[in-house]
């Protein structure tokens, strides 16, 4: 168990900065998501805290001891710190049981006590009856489980998770998302697991670092990501909402405000003190828009409806302002096509803050 | 007291050798370093370099490496040493090393050649041409010798090299290399060693050597005391057996054509031959023989 | 920091301290020693031999033919391995094992016996070309004593060198980078040309350079070829100065090995030029790719490969084994006069004889050992820790192997004839000086291999165990050393049979006890006694067989692939 | 473009079958997804078509051709197929731009042609300005486009994908999702395509194949797939069906049943010809259940809430049954938690076929 601090930590590849300024504080047994699209440098702030790369700026503390920092690197294997690697990194020469049961044997645990935890873990990855496999003849998704149960077998005090369900199905997903959570309750390990599964971060983490390009934009918690998302990136980026420019028409009270968006005036939320003004964007979710029959609100027109089972995803463009894109699921019953026109209401949204910056 | 020998012998006879001396001096333990000349000489340079030369007697093939050594001051010379019945010039005139055989090199042929040379000259005859070996004199103690009083003698000089170039001569490395070449016939004509030649000859090889009416040309093998020995008296033994009858009989026994011709002629010399030795001037051919070897080198190579 | 922190510190400086001090005790110390008698001389000044050995027309001639020989043995030596290598681990051909096992044996064989074997099959005594009517005239000039001679010599003997090395590293490619082109729908050659040899281009590298010092320090062919073609290179030449024993000899030879050095140390300096240029490590984990199905060419492409057995190791053999069973060198071989006589001789008359074998194998096996545990820490230095240090080790370990042994054991002497200081331990005249001197000389052998296995090797995988918590020696133990294996061990195989036969080193070094394998063979061949010098080699071909075909006993409890001659 | 053939393949690895008796054919054109859990054979599969694995039975005819069979076996290379792996597989040792335009290099394409289309192709994975990394310094995502623009840029007639979107995230996806399709439409190009994320094959396919430890279960359009799941596993594994016991109480009419099930009477959607019995399953989806707020329909307990963004994923027994489990999605205003007891009524379902083995 180990709460970790990172300050103000800098990582540059030449000239090319892959992490920018990241500060983030971990309590002692949090479960903490890092989320963000591809390239954001969740890997390197990932490896970073692990020791594998030396920071450019910044210090990184676990448990309140200095690991990295402008003049001091502790080695990684002094770090105590678990992981799971992106591209598993097993070891091509040992059996599954072998690299299962690695660090029980470095760390002299005797033998029978160390075939039992191998044992349980194969068994909470499912991986029973594999033991002797080599990871050359196992499938993707068995490998990946197979370093999985490498990282929990030693029960490190800090954990960090790089996609590890990124392979895995929706089902051993599922199953798996259960034992971590399960594994955090009963461990109280520190959690750090790097994602851009929405879903899955949000199932999991008690906060969530949403990243963009090398920055933190937004540490917060899941329910505040989805309802107050900070800015645009974070909003289009969790659960996919629909970003559209708005004018605020009044000031907050109580946490709301009306405003106009695609020509209907609607009430939604907003942070503390927003001012009223135009050139506002807002967030919209599905659940934020419905389709009127009685002809009332904008009309759009249907560009894309993809079946994804029980539903499909619409993707439209106000006809008035074809410059913008609506995606948004809809039931199944109402089978929406490309070329239909619909007509939509909004019913609610959030507000995104001013940017600091602008 | 231990000795330590540094040797050219070939191994068997290296071992009789020392068998015979710790015979008559169960007292005295011999080590053996045995290697050729050239790796002899190599191994000494880098004691001499150290400051710790271990070995206490040599008995190496030729004496123009001893001259070089006692050039250096490296040999101990031993004035009371017993010459009697050696032949003049086998040994130092400041008694520094001693000739304890006669190893002379002629002319090897194979049985079934067409041509049966029988003089030096034969060699450079047109019927034999690119079938000829010689070991090179830059690997050979004895060829060396071999071509410096070739080059020191009017009547042949260096004329007689370049006619053997003329002729398609080779070198190769060292008289193994030639005997097999001979015996094999895959060069049937070679300037050899009579040792060689001949007890490859006794055991069944297809082989002939000729002793030339010129004259063969002979290294001695000497042996020699160093002077940077610490068991002076054990060497003084060691050398003492080396000329005595008894050492002289063993080189015979391995036959060889001892030192001391009163104790007998090798099995394989023809009853009454005379074995003519070239006139051989050690000092002046210590002094040429680097010259002469690299001039060799340029000509054939090796 | 926890303890165990500390623990890990401490044993990680530990092994870089031990690694470098080994280094230096192996290659630093005994190529400084000789750097020494330049800079203080014994006899002479060294301006004086500098300025003669520099001046001299045959210093210049032997070093540009040394360059040739080097440059162009090497291509020889890649081109026979690396078709070996491809062919035997790519493609369907049958009786991979055995092939195997026999291609790396004529590493044994002296090329001297190889060259014999041919110069009499060839030439005008071949009986087979007698009965073919063939036969060159007799004493015909063999076109074997000439720079081509040399290099195909070269070729031959260096081609087993690389087959190793590549064929590990071929062993790593994981199918799908290959299947990856296949789809592309290009052709075998293209796949093989634009991917194949790209990505095991560490490994060719590693084994151009190595075989580059191998070719420039070889003493035994261009002795053997080079004399009577009147074709000097620095070796020889080398020797030749030794066999003058003047007083500044040292020197003078110093000079010249630094010659070669400078030689040597160009081919390391291109390959770490090329080989940091790219990136050839391969992350996947996977199983190694498909054979290649020849069709119907696989007939002849087995052919060839039996070809090139007969000509590499069954002609040399069978030359070896008849002389051995003969009485007399160069007699009429007839069926009732073959003798096992004189097996009988150097098996049990003949003290030395078993002893040397005794000692050899003991001395390789150990060489081959400590080089293969000293190479896994020193290659992950060299490899992955890259600073100005270890560039400077990379260069020093492979001086003792680019020089004559003669030089090197020149060097061993002058270091070891006084007892060690402070230990006051005397290892002249014992067999470790020997032991010294073959860990000194083949280190390379092992290390670089091992370094091209490093470069194909993820890091990821020895970042896994970091986390796990296992210090560098856990990590070298357990993941590295496994890892690098194939590649390593096809190094230790170098180095196990090439001390088996070697003779320049031990001949100045041996005492009577430790002789070796070569110093019986060269005594008896310096004796006349061909016929026992054949029978100790062939006698040495056997137990080397034996050995192999133990090791294979052994096979299934070693991982995958870390005997060359299994898969 | 190509029609595929597989009859009865079945592939053996020593004596464990990867792949049985699996027979599916496509027309020219489709795009087929493959799908199935973890170590069920899809990648054994796509070998097996490719040509990188020897079949042990059956036949594999490409546009009628007999590739593999038998007696005979075409090598990869005259095969045509184009193929993502699920490991990527770049070449470490050329750029992100000499990969992707490998195949056109070897295939002799002029260089400014060349360089459009790798051009054109980096652009298309949102790659452009990384010509001249190498792969080891790209992220896992990054690899994963470079290993799509390869493959995309030679335009073969038949594709095969490996779960070519597992490393990206949500967002790259969804874009690449309709690159695919788009890519799809544009070329006719015949497309397998193997992922174990069904919204993905939903989204893309026109048809799937549903895989199961080596076998295929149900090869229908991802609607069938949805309505009328083959079995249980396929009622599970696409979309987390819920399976509960069923009776069915009268034959089927009109392509519906009554039946029991959870206590309850409900009309649920069967086959043609559905016999009344008990021992019946019946698939639900999440719409098929509603909390009643009346008191009526079964009540449950809830074990677990997991918040999904906007929704949680709630894991309930029934109070009357313990041993069935219910795992359904509900709207985010609910709130329910774990611990909780609600009533639900079923208000729809499918009974799943009669076994025709049992
Ligand atoms: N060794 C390196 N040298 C140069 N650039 C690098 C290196 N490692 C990573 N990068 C770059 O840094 C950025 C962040 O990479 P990182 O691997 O952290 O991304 P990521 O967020 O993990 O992405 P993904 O979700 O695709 O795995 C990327 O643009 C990548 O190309
Ligand atoms: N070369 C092999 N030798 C032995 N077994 C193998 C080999 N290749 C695959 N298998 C086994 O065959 C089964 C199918 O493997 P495959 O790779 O096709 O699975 P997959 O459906 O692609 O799974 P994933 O979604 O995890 O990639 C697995 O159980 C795997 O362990
Ligand atoms: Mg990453
Ligand atoms: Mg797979």
């Amino acid at each position: 168990m180990a709460g970790l601090r990172i300050e103000g930590v800098t990582k540059r590849f030449g000239d090319f900065e892959a992490l920018k300024d990241v500060t983030l504080d971990l309590r002692d047994g949090e479960f903490v998501a890092v989320l963000g699209p591809s390239g954001c440098g969740k890997t390197t702030l990932l490896r970073a805290i692990a020791g594998f790369e030396k920071i450019s700026a910044g210090t990184i503390l676990i448990d309140g001891v200095e690991m990295s920092g402008p003049s001091r690197h502790q080695p990684p294997e002094s770090r105590n710190v678990g992981i799971v690697f992106q591209n598993y990194a097993l070891w091509p020469h040992m059996s599954v049981a072998e690299n299962v049961g690695y660090a029980l044997r470095v760390g002299k645990v005797a033998k029978a006590e160390r075939e039992r935890r191998v044992r349980e873990a194969l068994q909470l990855v499912d991986l029973t009856g594999m033991d002797d496999r080599r990871p050359a003849n196992l499938s993707g998704g068995q490998r990946q489980r197979v370093a999985l149960a490498r990282c929990l077998v030693a029960a490190p005090s800090l954990v960090l998770f790089d996609e590890p369900l990124a392979n895995l199905d929706v089902h051993l997903r599922a199953a798996m998302e259960n034992e971590f959570a399960d594994f955090h309750k009963r461990t109280g390990t520190t959690i750090v697991y790097i994602t851009h599964d929405q879903a899955e971060a949000m199932a999991l983490a008690d906060r969530i670092a949403v990243m963009d390009r090398g920055r933190v934009i937004q540490f917060a918690s899941p329910r505040d990501l989805y309802a107050r998302p900070a800015n645009a990136m974070v909003a289009h980026f969790i659960a996919n909402g629909i970003v559209l420019p708005a004018s605020v028409l009044t000031a907050e009270v109580n946490g709301q405000v009306r405003a106009e968006i695609l020509g209907q005036q609607v009430t939604l939320r907003s942070m503390a003190g927003q001012p009223p003004g135009i050139g506002a964007q807002v967030c919209l979710r599905s659940h934020d828009i419905v389709v009127s029959d009685d002809g009332g609100g904008s009309e759009v027109l249907v560009t894309r409806a993809v079946y994804r089972g029980g539903g499909s995803r619409i993707e439209a463009h106000p006809v008035g302002q074809p410059e913008l894109e609506l995606v948004f699921d809809l039931d199944d019953d109402r089978r929406v096509k490309a070329g239909d026109r619909i007509a939509l209401r909004v019913i609610g949204g959030w507000v995104l803050p001013p940017d600091p910056a602008t | 007291g231990d000795l330590t020998l540094y040797t050219s012998q070939p191994e068997a006879d290296a071992a009789k050798t020392v068998e015979a001396f710790q015979a008559v001096n169960p007292d005295v333990k011999v080590q053996v370093f045995r290697s050729g000349t050239s790796d002899i000489l190599s191994k000494m340079a880098a004691e001499f370099a150290a400051g710790a030369p271990q070995a206490d007697v040599l008995l190496i093939a030729d004496a123009v490496s001893m001259e070089g050594l006692k050039a250096q001051d490296r040999l101990l010379s031993y004035p009371e040493a017993d010459v009697t019945g050696l032949g003049e010039g086998t040994y130092d005139a400041d008694k520094t090393y001693f000739g304890s055989k006669l190893i002379t090199t002629g002319i090897a042929y194979n049985s079934e050649a067409p041509v049966q040379p029988a003089t030096w000259a034969d060699l450079t005859k047109p019927e034999i041409k690119d079938q000829i070996v010689m070991p090179s004199p830059l690997y050979s103690g004895a060829a060396a010798f071999l071509l410096s009083s070739f080059v020191a003698d009017t009547s042949m000089g260096w004329k007689y090299f370049e006619d053997l170039k003329a002729n398609g001569l080779v070198a190769v490395r060292g008289n193994g290399a030639v005997l097999k070449s001979v015996a094999s016939g895959e060069k049937p004509y070679g300037i050899l060693v009579d040792f060689m030649a001949l007890n490859a000859k006794a055991k069944g090889s297809p082989i002939e050597f000729v002793f030339p009416p010129e004259g063969v040309v002979a290294v001695t093998e000497p042996v020699a005391i160093m002077k940077s020995t610490d068991n002076e008296a054990d060497a003084k033994k060691f050398v003492d057996f080396i000329l005595s009858d008894a050492g002289q009989k063993l080189a015979l026994e391995q036959g060889y054509l001892p030192a001391k011709a009163s104790v007998g002629k090798p099995a394989w010399l023809p009853e009454g031959a005379e074995i003519k030795i070239f006139p051989a001037d050690i000092k002046a051919i210590t002094a040429a023989t680097e010259g002469d070897k690299s001039k060799f080198g340029e000509m054939f190579g090796g | 920091m926890t303890a165990a922190a500390r623990d890990h510190r401490n044993s990680d400086r530990a092994l870089i301290i031990a690694v470098a001090a080994i280094v230096f005790l192996l290659s630093i110390l005994p190529m400084g020693r000789l750097l020494w008698e330049v800079i203080a001389p014994q006899n002479g000044s060294a301006a004086a031999s500098l300025s003669r050995t520099l001046s001299a027309g045959s210093t210049w001639t032997a070093t540009l033919n040394s360059l040739q020989i080097g440059i162009m043995g090497t291509a020889l030596a890649m081109v026979l391995g690396t078709a070996v290598a491809l062919t035997v681990g790519l493609t369907d051909v049958r009786g991979r094992h055995i092939f195997v096992f026999l291609y790396v044996l004529p590493l044994l064989i002296a090329p001297q016996v190889t060259a014999l074997a041919w110069l009499q099959l060839f030439g005008p005594a071949s009986p087979l070309l007698k009965m073919l009517g063939l036969a060159p005239p007799l004493g015909s000039r063999n076109p074997l004593y000439s720079q081509s001679g040399i290099v195909l010599l070269l070729g031959v003997q260096y081609g087993p060198l690389v087959f190793l090395m590549i064929r590990a590293a071929l062993r790593k490619l994981p199918r799908e980078l290959i299947e990856a082109a296949q789809s592309a729908g290009v052709s075998r050659w293209t796949v093989l040309r634009t991917i194949i040899l790209p990505l095991i281009t560490p490994a060719l590298i590693g084994a151009a350079a190595l075989s580059f010092v191998s070719c420039v320090g070889n003493f035994g062919i261009p002795a053997f070829l080079g004399i009577p073609a009147n074709y000097l290179v620095l070796p020889t030449l080398i020797y030749q100065k030794l066999a003058g024993a003047g007083p500044a000899v040292l020197t003078e030879v110093t000079i010249l090995s630094i010659l070669i050095s400078v030689i040597a140390l160009a081919g390391i300096v291109l390959q770490d030029m090329f080989s940091r240029r790219r990136d050839y490590r391969i992350t996947a984990t996977s199983l190694p790719p498909d054979p290649f199905g020849l069709g119907r060419w696989r007939p002849l492409v087995e052919a060839a490969l039996a070809v090139l057995i007969v000509l590499v190791l069954v002609l040399p053999l069978t030359g070896l084994t008849l002389s051995s069973m003969v009485t007399a060198y160069g007699r009429k071989i007839t069926l009732s006069e073959l003798t096992l006589a004189n097996y009988a001789f150097v098996l049990t008359e003949h003290a030395a004889a078993p002893r040397a074998f005794r000692n050899s194998f003991g001395l390789s096996f150990v060489a081959a050992a400590l080089a293969v545990l000293i190479a896994v820490p020193m290659g992950y230095m060299m490899a992955w820790q890259r600073n100005r240090w270890t560039k400077i080790l990379n260069f020093s370990v492979e001086l003792p192997y680019a020089l004559p042994g003669v030089v090197l054991a020149i060097a061993a002497l002058l270091l070891f004839l006084k007892p060690i200081p402070l230990l006051g331990i005397q290892i002249y005249n014992t067999i470790w000086i020997i032991l010294f001197a073959y860990c000194a000389r083949f280190l390379v052998l092992a290390l670089r291999p091992t370094i091209v296995g490093y470069h194909q090797l993820d890091r990821g995988l020895e970042e896994a165990a970091q986390v796990a918590g296992a210090g560098l020696l856990m990590r070298l133990r357990t993941i590295i050393f496994p890892l690098v294996a194939p590649a390593t061990l096809a190094g230790g195989c170098l180095i196990f049979l090439t001390a088996l036969s070697e003779l320049t080193v031990s001949a100045l070094l041996w005492s009577s006890g430790s002789e070796t394998i070569g110093v019986i063979i060269f005594s008896f061949e310096q004796g006349g006694d061909s016929s026992y010098a054949a029978a100790v080699s062939v006698l040495t071909v056997l137990t080397t067989i034996a050995l192999m075909l133990g090791t294979n006993l052994l096979a299934r409890h070693l991982p995958n692939g870390v005997l060359p001659w299994r898969d």
